[in-house]
């Protein structure tokens, strides 16, 4: 364990500023044999809704040039089933918890985002107002500001604990809209989630996708997602948790340096078990190397007008 | 599923075993030691503009020497990169994945097609290191496109579409005249869906226990992205994950 | 020639659906020595402003992965020059010209519309409301239904020669914009423009771009161009000519079976000069495997929702 | 800039020069042809997520066998990904590009800093085919880091920043010694800017002509993108491209 990696995100405190991104880890589950996840700053699992959801139709994802489209449709196992056998099995995990939650409704986050409250269990909340592969709710609360603030301050009425709102890129102005989830008391902001893209099958000319559109992810949005960290750093006084095609510590150093305070490892963990574990370790040697005393000195660095203290 | 890791592999060697197909062995000790037959690995590529890994069944594993084969199609960008690797290179893969074959049987029937004959060598040998005895029935478009057609000639049953070699027509033929002539405790197949749907139905006629191999685009192999349900593999309203629920699952619960 | 590649534009006559995109084929000039810009169904010229412009400083490129940022910030030699010297070399080309038109406000659209239409020698402008890499005009007039739609009432009534609108993808909803520019008279629509981002250098803790932003180009972008054009083709009854990321006659399809009516290939010919003449026999070659009396037959063919006509 | 050609060409041979250092010789007859020292090639590449071919200055060309010689710095994934081919393999490039070295020089030197020493072996030849005196010159941070040494060790100076080989210190210590010495009626150099600055004041100093050869990053390579501008080219408020304005460039047109 390397002390320089220590971060602080509204008072929690991270081993490390390395997290899973939803969708992408289970629910810490299907890692284990290749790393511990205690080993990562927090864990955060995959779309939580009030009902189970059996998600789209195959074929479900699609790899396009140095990315991949995904339309699972936030399939999980609903609120109880989460309760009764997911919340127990995270019990004493080793590190901090974060729970993704979607809905089709502002009633749907408030309700998980109380029973998770209620629980104890996770220690933030990751309100998804980003996935672009459900019909309702979703992208559509995040395509705007006004939208993004009424979901926020749904859920900072309900709970307590802290929250993240996690944007969708798909919007003219990512900056002005973190800029209404602070105002309304939102913790943190998580970006990106995918961009709506499509592929479509030359051959069957039609969609490759069941749901035609999917959403994009991978190193190839990368220098999307690094922009709108950077611009939104210089808007917004809450830290940012970057991601977005991250796949080696260079890249997680990229988010940090343009004013992410954390990151999430979404699709290159998909193509490498050992992603996490190595991305860790090369942000180990980077502080060394370099001689920092806290990463969180580079935090920034390529954004000068970063408006988050410290 | 337990005991996966993540290894550097290295090539141990490269041959063509029909039109388009490669048999490559590599050095896994690790993957070699835990192999069941049915699971597969995810092999990670370097191929230009690519970023899964892909999915390949494992085609024998050898604690002894710590082998591990693998038989594919070249059809892509992924499979076309692995098969130009040489003798010496590593490639990294990870495993040993999934759900396999319930292995155990005594005297049953392995029904491949295409390139779902590959886990099929696996599956037979175990059986018959179990003491049970297995044959192996093979179907192709044609002998060119049948992969180690050479050692299919001894002790197997082969169909082509042409008929250019073994049985002219669908493995569905011999299947069912064999099923007639004698009772078999179980069968396994592994193929293109519509060879499988058709193998389901004549082992349903005959009441014979039936595991099927299915193949679907993957994202990560292991269960976490939820990527890899398909059409054949529903049960209750929810899918089915085929790189941990499967790839290899009892023919009543899958096939629609 | 393959009379099957033939494609119409509002009029326009062309041997085949596939243009340079602009910014990535000088004026022309550059690959001749590689094939005759003949060959292709038009040509897209770099974009004009009616002063000279020095450009950005370097570095003005840097790849991304299946993909690269460029900040050139639309270098030209203005029109006074392109009049004098490169409108006479562009006479007899040999196909169909378009040129690009940037500004810095309105006035200055109408000031190089006005003249490439007196000078006679063109045969449609593309109006180029999205270029990300300058301060003033360009991205800020596409970034909105009501800009876009200013822009274009401009032109239109200026010029009488065929308009081609071209988009920026960075918006929540490019459709809305497209048919703001439909409703005031836009003969076409181009898409996509670069989408905005930015890469770090870790090393020197700053932007590598030294605009520190600038445009993603190349297969990475694919996925969001191919859903933009369909989404778009769903919405306007105008042409739409697509482009981001094609370097293959079956990237060219996906566009074209999104509904696209033809194509533009820029950052796949920087990366290889015989990009455009591949793709054009990529095309012919399909068309005769299929067996199509046109490519037109195939256009809209993912998109089942298309309006345009024919 | 004509005679432009994209070819598949076919690697004769690889070999190490230097620590991290490989020339490469390549088969490709038309650029063979019309090549000129001080030129360089695009060479597309098969990396993993790369997409723009990369240039390297022709290091070496022979019409009579159509070979064309490279020599690179293995520095990132487009020269990782070339230094992994093999004999046999093919790999696309495409030029003769830009504006070459102005021949003719009876009696000159050629200063070449690290990668820099590249195009200069072949501008060597060149004039001395025609009949001139060129003498290299190489620095280099160490011997391990210089490519060619064995060559470089008749006929040329060396000089290396921790005296490992030849003198110690920089290529302007001999540079200024050998200008003193005699009269010479040209300068040719090639290496990082630094060096081609201090080179341009010694040769401003005493008048001598002196073109330099620039680098920067490129998109096209031939004009087409604007994009290959560089902090030392500029002209009366505009950016010189590097690509086809140069790669070389008189000195007092350049550096700033
Ligand atoms: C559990 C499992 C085990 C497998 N075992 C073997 C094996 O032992 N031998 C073997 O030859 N193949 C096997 N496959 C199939 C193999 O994974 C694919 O052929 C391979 O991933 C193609 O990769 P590529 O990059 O070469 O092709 P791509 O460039 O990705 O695609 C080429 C073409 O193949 C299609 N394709 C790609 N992946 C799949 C897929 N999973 N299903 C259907 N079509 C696809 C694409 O749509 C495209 O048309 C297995 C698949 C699974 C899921
Ligand atoms: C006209 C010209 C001629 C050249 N001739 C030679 C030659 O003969 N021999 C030789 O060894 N090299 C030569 N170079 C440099 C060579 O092009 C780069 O080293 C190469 O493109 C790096 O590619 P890569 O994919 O291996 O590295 P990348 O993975 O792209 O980058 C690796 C590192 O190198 C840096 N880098 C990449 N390209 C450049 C560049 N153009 N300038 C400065 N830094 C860069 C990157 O920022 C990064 O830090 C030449 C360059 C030019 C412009
Ligand atoms: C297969 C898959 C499933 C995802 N599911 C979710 C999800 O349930 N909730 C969510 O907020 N984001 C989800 N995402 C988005 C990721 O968390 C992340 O924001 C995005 O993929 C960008 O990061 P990456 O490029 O590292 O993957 C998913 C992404 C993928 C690829
Ligand atoms: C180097 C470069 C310069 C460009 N210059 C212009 C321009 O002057 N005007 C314009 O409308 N688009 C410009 N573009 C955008 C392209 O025309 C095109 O819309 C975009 O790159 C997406 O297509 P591609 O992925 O095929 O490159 C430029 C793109 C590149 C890469
Ligand atoms: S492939 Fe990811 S869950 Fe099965
Ligand atoms: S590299 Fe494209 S113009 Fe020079």
């Amino acid at each position: 364990m390397n002390d320089a990696l220590k971060t602080e995100l509204f008072g929690l405190e991270m081993k490390n500023p390395v997290m899973s991104a939803s969708g992408t880890f289970g629910f810490a589950d299907c890692y284990r044999d290749f790393f511990d996840p205690a080993m990562m700053g927090a864990i955060v699992v995959k779309a939580l809704t009030p009902l189970p959801r059996a998600g789209n139709p195959p074929p479900r994802t699609c790899e396009t040039p140095s990315g991949m489209l995904n339309a699972i449709g936030l399939e999980n196992p609903g609120l109880r089933e989460y309760m009764a056998r997911i919340a127990p099995a995270l019990k004493g995990i080793g590190t901090k918890l974060i729970i993704n939650v979607a809905g089709s409704t502002i009633e749907d986050y408030v309700e998980v985002a109380e029973a998770v409250e209620q629980d104890g269990g996770a220690d933030a909340l990751e309100i998804n107002i980003s996935c672009p592969n459900v019909k309702e709710g979703g992208l559509a609360f995040g395509s705007s500001a006004k939208g993004a603030a009424k979901v926020t301050e749904a859920v900072r009425r309900a709970v307590g604990m802290p929250i993240i709102m996690k944007l969708t890129p798909n919007v003219t102005d990512i900056a002005e809209v973190a800029k209404a989830c602070e105002d309304e008391g939102a913790d943190a902001i998580s970006m990106i989630n995918t961009l709506l893209g499509m592929s479509i099958d030359v051959k069957a000319r039609k969609p490759y996708l069941a749901n035609e559109t999917g959403g994009l992810s991978g190193p190839a949005v990368r220098p999307v997602a690094v922009r709108m960290v950077w611009q939104t750093a210089q808007k917004v006084s809450i830290p940012i948790i970057g991601m977005g095609g991250i796949s080696s510590a260079e890249d997680a150093l990229e988010f940090m340096m343009a004013g992410a305070s954390a990151v999430a490892v979404g699709t290159a963990q998909l193509a490498d078990p050992m992603a996490i574990p190595r991305i860790i370790e090369g942000l180990s040697r980077y502080v060394k190397d370099e001689g920092l005393a806290s990463i969180r000195e580079i935090v920034g660095a390529a954004c000068p007008g970063r408006k988050v203290a410290g | 599923m337990s005991g996966m890791v993540s290894e550097e592999a290295m090539v141990v060697s490269v041959a063509d075993i029909a039109e388009g197909m490669k048999r490559m062995v590599l050095r896994a000790p690790s993957i070699a030691r835990s192999a069941r037959p049915g699971q597969f690995v995810m092999v990670s590529t370097e191929a230009k503009d690519a970023l899964l890994a892909r999915p390949l069944g494992v085609s024998g594993a050898d604690p002894a020497d710590g082998s591990v084969t693998l038989r594919f199609a070249v059809v892509g960008k992924g499979t076309g990169w692995l098969a130009g690797r040489r003798k010496g290179d590593t490639v990294r893969i990870y495993g040993p994945l999934g759900h396999g074959f319930t292995t155990g049987a005594k005297d049953c029937i392995l029904v491949g097609g295409g390139t779902g004959l590959a886990p099929l060598f696996f599956l037979k040998e175990a059986i018959e290191r179990e003491g049970g005895k297995a044959l192996l029935l093979a179907g192709a478009k044609d002998r060119m496109c049948l992969m180690e057609s050479d050692v299919l000639e001894v002790g197997c049953i082969v169909a082509t579409e042409d008929g250019s070699m073994g049985e002219l027509g669908l493995v569905t033929g011999p299947l069912k005249r064999l099923i007639a002539e004698r009772r078999f405790d179980m069968v396994y197949a592994c193929g293109p869906v519509p060879m499988l749907k058709a193998v389901k139905q004549v082992c349903a006629k005959a009441g014979l226990s039936l595991e099927v191999s299915l193949e679907t685009r993957m994202g990560c192999g292991v269960g976490a992205c939820n990527g890899c349900t398909c059409d054949q593999a529903e049960k209750d309203g929810a899918w089915l994950k085929v790189c941990k629920d499967g790839p290899v699952f009892r023919a009543e619960e899958v096939l629609r």
